[in-house]
């Protein structure tokens, strides 16, 4: 029963996790950056969520729909000011960059914002379901479903559409890619959109899950997403899926029955072991160097 | 090579701008993010007895993810600096308040002491979190500057020397009295406690809580903790402290964290009765708060809202029409703030220090005049200090009712 | 005794047969050619007897001592050492460098040495960089000493890859496609320096190669290779004019 | 043909050689740097705000300098590098808090500290790198950073105090179980207090040379290009005979070494050491990573001058007040682009190009 509930909010912890690393993958996967910035896109997304619905009393729906249009425009805007002058350089130089946009956000929002703790309220409309005892919020529910769908969607358009065939191919080889007639620059800016999308979704969730939202909400999230998305393999859709999830669950099940004080510790141990079997994460594409 | 020299190039023109808009700012001008309300602040309308201004600094988070506590103190103490420049000053002269940001860590907070130096700071109001207190007091007792922090709450925050002091309870004061009052009022026998254990604050509550209650017969019954790392799901730790029985649970934390986990253990359908340290007073203030969460919480507070006392009823007036958007900063930090600087106004006036006098001199005029003064504030009625720097006064316990912070 | 022995040498990658059943024996001071058309296995079966890739069949012993299933460091230390088909000089080092690190089994000391500069490490590195400079000046490269090996010009870069593996001291040299991407006066070059550098340093070389005009220039015999298994082998004139490796190259 | 008379081996054996030159002059600043400062600040024209900024700034340099070594000389990206950092400053301050009042000899007793932690983060650093150096890029760089946040919360759960019966250990401040008169040393997340002051700015620019001289030293030798050569391409390093393991295991070690010598300078200058996510957690180590990708890597002399400055900006800006760090964080985005961007290096190369023509042109 206790091993039940704590699994549960382990799985909702984890699909949280898994809804932010999928946009971490994805961007990854095609642009080959860590984008450390994808945890502030969230938090302004999960503000903007606020502004709109709480303090403008728009509809919740309308709300997440101004939030990903505004967290689009604003990923695609980083990409062409920030990432992109950079296409050329080392991957750490846009790495340092991506840093640098994280405190951009984190600053710009302390500025609009301020520093106090705003609590969110929920844009999720679904009742809580109690089966066996075992209340489950909507919250939770709309989470795994939203990040079900958005995988399936994401593995679709990859693997079927046009545009996706393309990012599979630019991510393959943006050489190539040029050579093949792709546009590699609309395709990036096309992968930072899709993203930045999935951010402001992610963003209102989470904030509807955890509602406590300042301008620093994003930002320990995103590592743990970023240690997700590496977990299940990163660039891999469903390795996103997979690692969030797991993270979750082994971090709440630590912190329930091992020790809450070293549940870090713990989830950090667990992911080096599975690198260690496994190096390319639970997921990842085995790399190989020819010789 | 070339490289080099533009970074060189770009970061020397950086200063440049940086040093310039260093030398545009008033030196009464605060630094962080508070409105414009300084400008209209009475210098340019009040004429002051005397030239000289005492100049008093205060360190603290302004960004980083405690912020909040920063901002609110800040907010305090420029709202009494305010007020009692308006009253023509202390001993005729008038008040500077400068505000040096230490994002919540030690080094910073180092740094920022010395900024403040370079400005002429006489006397510290700070810093605002325990870790940096710790640091800073070192280098206070070296100038004998005094130091009077407002909210650092940890033992260590004043034990360097004799020019220390502080406004706020000491963590172990709040711990003792928390187990005593659960134990006198009978409120539970079984208590869990949940505290962040990557924080000085928290952990420091937390241990004397437990060997109080030992001491006092209150069994605890599961002590969980969480990291800064870690502070977005409680679940694990609720599910936790439920099985194990608890009827009142021991929040050690801040008033941020606790709103997350009030709200899941709504939602898991758990309703222990809920105490916490004084961290907890702001949880009203937050914006768009769902009050029904924190129905029945009880914490410790120096300060309470909608006390009925003249000292409160007007520094939360006067709070509300200075900084009419920023209700959510209105609590026990905004306060203990706001008592720092009065309790600073008493000494000065009873020691006679002036802008002339030494920084040194003045830490040894203070740091005695503030065992001998006697402060009518916010934060308690009455406060005296010993010369070990901690305030004579009792934590109240506050519960909320209806949406409203009562006493209890 | 043989320098090189290989029997039935074989790996398999996921069910295909990258090679299969190789056989070879390589006396002492020979210069013999592996050619076949492109995938047939060449590379592969450099990588086998560098310790690249682990032989899932077969044996193979230099001087006498079996050398399969060693890893590439004892492998080099062993004394066989190799050049690559797409050139992997140490980019961001100078031209010196990428030679003494070539030396780096021969010439030693340790770390705390090189930290603490104890006399040791000046008498080393004096004695490294004369044994360099007289290594680059065999490919006419001790012009460039102070290049970087990236900045090099392709030909060049070539030439250092086997002046590097010279370094190691080998015993034998196995040189992947070195005329490529070099014209015909650049090509004769270099079969000199090869044919040089055999007997100057009593070298028995293995190469691949594309270009028949240097394959039947300097190597004595030579064995085709196809979809991973030997097609012919003897007097390089001979397999040449093999009707079987003939279609090989041309298709049919 | 005669030969060359100007081999280059005989041009080296006459005058230093351009490595040499170059790590001298990395020297000559940092030395200059040190004159001048410590003569304003004798002389008492240094103002406060900038005096308290020159141990920071060496620990800064020092940490960046040791970070090159693993992504700049080594190849491999490590973002958990503040947890070295971390361990020696425990262990260092550790030591002597113990000994402060059993030890007479100041110097002496911060000398054996470095020592002590400079082994203890050097151990911590082989132990994490033999499972850690297995792994390629960016897998590699999540395990450094997971080790890195293991090291801050076992450090935050660990309770050591003394009393007349030795040392007690305890994950938990209840069970550490003290006597009477017993004393405290490392409580947990309010860490070790009272560490005595023996970190100034000489102190500092002491280690910072030592640390440079050892870097470009090692760089300049057998197992530095070693090293190096492993980063430039490993697979060609193994078939000439370097040991893989052997050499990035070295470059770690050392690195890891280095960087507990700044912890234990780090804990000397502070009377409060904590472990959290700004001091000793990833914050941190990207923060080095940042001064070290600025820098140049494989730049000792870049992440020389990269760590010194970025650490001054945010104190410089303090002027700019609640702007300070949105200013910090554009000069950084500007100052990448402008050092890496497309446009910009093509925009140096020509400028290069003009200068370099019109030289020509003048002899």
């Amino acid at each position: 029963m206790k091993f039940l509930s704590q699994l549960i909010s382990g799985i909702s912890l984890g699909s949280i996790y898994a809804l932010i690393a999928l946009g971490y993958t994805m961007v990854y996967g095609i642009a080959k950056m860590l984008n450390f910035a994808h945890g502030d896109v969230i938090m302004v997304g999960a503000f903007v969520v606020y502004t709109a619905c709480v303090k403008g009393g728009m509809n919740p729906v309308l709300g997440v729909l101004l939030a990903i249009v505004f967290c689009t425009v604003l990923g695609v805007c980083i990409e062409r000011l920030a990432y992109k002058p950079l296409r050329q350089a080392a991957s750490l130089a846009v790495l340092i960059t991506a840093i640098g946009v994280s405190y951009l956000l984190q600053n710009l929002a302390l500025l609009i914002f301020k520093s106090d703790t705003k609590q969110f309220s929920s844009v999720v409309m679904i009742k809580p379901v109690t089966v066996a005892g075992l209340t489950v919020s909507g919250e939770i529910i709309a989470t795994i479903i939203v990040s079900v769908v958005i995988m399936v969607a994401l593995t679709l358009f990859v693997n079927k559409t046009k545009p996706g065939k393309a990012m599979r191919a630019v991510s393959e080889d943006k050489g190539a890619a040029q050579l093949m007639g792709i546009n590699v620059n609309g395709i990036i800016s096309l992968t930072f959109a899709i993203g930045s999308a999935l951010a402001a979704i992610a963003g209102a969730l989470m904030c509807s899950t955890y509602p406590a939202l300042s301008p620093y909400t994003g930002a320990m999230p995103g590592i743990k997403a970023f240690v997700a998305a590496v977990f299940g393999g990163i660039g891999s859709i469903p390795g996103a899926m997979v690692g969030g999830v797991l993270l979750g669950v082994i971090e709440n099940l630590s912190k329930g029955y091992i020790s809450s004080q070293l549940s870090d510790a713990i989830v950090f141990a667990v992911l080096i072991l599975v690198l260690l079997i496994k190096p390319t994460g639970i997921m990842g594409k085995k790399m190989t160097e020819k010789v | 090579m070339k490289v080099k020299q533009i970074l060189a190039l770009v970061l020397a023109l950086v200063m440049c701008f940086a040093l310039a808009s260093c030398g545009e700012k008033k030196p009464t001008d605060t630094p962080s993010d508070t409105p414009d309300v300084t400008e209209d602040a009475p210098q340019g309308d009040v004429s002051f007895e005397k030239e000289g201004v005492i100049k008093l600094g205060g360190i603290g988070p302004i960004t980083g993810d405690l912020a909040q506590y920063g901002v609110a103190v800040q907010l305090g103490a420029e709202l009494a600096v305010a007020e009692i420049n308006a009253a023509g000053g202390i001993n005729g002269y008038e008040v500077a308040f400068k505000m040096e940001d230490d994002t919540g860590a030690a080094d910073i907070a180092v740094n920022a002491y010395n900024a403040l130096k370079d400005w002429g700071m006489q006397t510290l109001v700070g810093t605002v979190t325990s870790t940096p207190c710790v640091a800073v007091s070192a280098e206070a007792v070296n100038d004998n500057m005094l130091l009077l922090t407002p909210s650092g709450s940890s033992i260590d925050a004043i034990s360097a020397g004799d020019t220390c002091f502080r406004v706020c309870f000491s963590d172990d004061n709040q711990g003792i009295v928390a187990a005593d009052y659960i134990a006198d009022k009978g409120l539970a026998t079984k208590v869990g406690v949940i505290f962040n254990s990557s924080d000085s604050y928290s952990t420091g509550i937390k241990d004397n809580l437990v060997a109080e209650a030992a001491k006092k017969g209150l069994e605890i019954v599961a002590t969980e903790a969480f990291t800064n790392d870690n502070a977005t799901d409680f679940s694990a730790q609720l599910n936790n402290v439920k099985d194990a029985g608890a009827e009142l649970v021991f929040l050690s934390m801040y008033y941020t964290p606790a709103s997350l986990l009030l709200k899941q253990a709504k939602d898991m359908g758990y309703a222990p009765i809920f105490f916490g340290p004084d961290g907890m007073d702001g949880i009203l203030g937050m914006e768009n708060f769902d009050t029904s969460l924190a129905e029945g919480l009880r914490y410790l507070t120096p300060f309470l809202e909608n006390a009925t006392d003249d000292a409160t009823v007007k520094f939360v007036e006067s709070f509300k029409a200075k900084y009419p958007d920023r209700a959510s900063y209105l609590n026990q930090f905004a306060a203990d703030a706001y008592d720092a600087i009065y309790a600073l106004k008493a000494a000065y006036e009873l020691a006679d220090v002036t802008p002339e006098t030494s920084v040194s001199d003045a830490g040894n005029l203070l740091k005695d005049a503030l065992t001998k003064v006697s402060v009518d504030g916010v934060t308690g009625t009455a406060m005296v200090w010993s010369a070990d720097g901690e305030p004579q006064k009792q934590p109240r316990v506050a519960i909320i009712n209806n949406g409203v912070v009562e006493a209890a | 005794m043989s320098l090189l022995e290989i029997k039935d040498l074989g790996i398999v990658f996921g069910g295909l047969h990258a090679v299969e059943g190789f056989n070879l024996t390589l006396e002492k001071g020979e210069l013999y050619g592996l050619i076949g058309p492109n995938g047939a296995g060449k590379t592969t079966v450099f990588n086998l007897l560098t310790g690249v890739y682990k032989p899932t069949s077969g044996e193979f012993y230099l001087d006498g001592v079996k050398m399969n299933g060693k890893k590439p460091v004892e492998i080099s230390k062993a004394g066989i050492a190799r050049t690559f088909q797409n050139i992997r000089l140490f980019g961001k080092l100078s031209v010196l460098d990428n030679v003494k690190i070539g030396l780096h089994n021969q010439m030693k000391y340790g770390t705390l040495t090189g930290l603490l500069r104890l006399p040791k490490y000046f008498s080393t590195e004096r004695r490294m960089n004369e044994k360099a400079i007289e290594l680059l000046s065999v490919f006419e490269l001790d012009g460039d000493a102070d290049t970087l090996a990236s900045n090099l010009p392709y030909g060049k870069q070539r030439k250092l890859e086997i002046a590097r593996a010279m370094a190691t001291a080998p015993k034998l040299l196995l040189l992947d496609e070195p005329a490529a991407g070099m014209n015909p006066n650049e090509t004769n070059e270099l079969m000199q320096t090869i044919r040089l550098i055999r007997d100057k340093f009593d070298l028995t070389i293995l190469l691949i190669e594309h270009d028949m005009s240097l394959v039947s220039g300097i190597c004595e015999n030579i064995t085709v290779l196809n979809f991973g298994t030997e097609l012919a082998k003897g007097p390089t004139a001979e397999v040449l004019r093999d009707p079987e490796v003939i279609k090989a190259y041309l298709g049919n | 043909m005669a030969k060359k008379i100007n081999s280059p081996l005989e041009k080296k054996s006459a005058g230093l050689r351009p490595v040499t030159k170059k790590n001298l002059v990395t020297l000559g600043i940092v030395t200059v740097f040190y004159v001048l400062f410590q003569t304003l600040s004798s002389l008492g024209v240094l103002k406060n705000a900038y005096q308290s900024l020159l141990v920071p700034i060496c620990y800064s340099v020092i940490m960046a300098v040791s970070l090159n070594l693993v992504v700049g000389v080594l190849g491999e990206l490590s973002i958990g590098h503040a947890g070295f950092m971390c361990v020696g400053a425990y262990c260092g301050a550790f030591f002597s808090v113990v000994t402060k009042n059993s030890f007479e000899i100041g110097w002496l007793r911060f000398l054996i500290a470095m020592i002590i932690g400079a082994v203890a983060a050097a151990i911590a650093g082989f132990l994490i790198g033999i499972p850690v150096l297995r792994l390629k890029g960016d897998y590699l760089a999540i395990v450094t950073l997971a080790f890195g946040e293991i090291i801050k919360s076992v450090v935050n759960v660990l309770y050591i105090g003394r009393d007349d019966a030795g040392f007690h250990i305890a994950m938990d401040s209840a069970k550490v179980g003290l006597q009477e008169g017993g004393v405290m040393i490392l409580n947990g997340p309010q860490g070790i207090t009272g560490t005595p002051r023996n970190s100034n700015f000489t102190v500092g620019f002491i280690l910072v040379m030592l640390t440079l001289i050892i870097v470009t030293n090692l760089m300049d030798s057998r197992t530095g290009r070693a090293v190096m050569s492993l980063r430039d391409n490993r697979i060609a390093a193994e078939s000439i005979g370097v040991n893989v393991t052997k050499y990035k295991l070295t470059a770690f070690v050392i690195s890891a070494a280095i960087a507990g010598v700044a912890g234990v300078l780090y804990a000397h200058n502070l009377n409060a050491l904590t472990a959290n996510t700004n001091n000793f957690g990833y914050n941190m180590s990207i923060m080095i990573l940042v001064y070290v990708v600025l820098g140049g890597l494989g730049s000792i002399r870049g992440s020389v001058i990269a760590a010194a400055l970025l650490y001054s900006l945010p104190e410089i800006f303090r002027g700019v007040g609640q702007y300070r760090m949105l200013l910090y964080a554009i000069v950084l985005i500007v100052m990448m682009i402008v050092n890496n961007g497309a446009f910009f290096v093509q925009y140096k190369e020509k400028l290069k190009h003009r200068i370099r023509g019109g030289r020509k042109e003048a002899a």
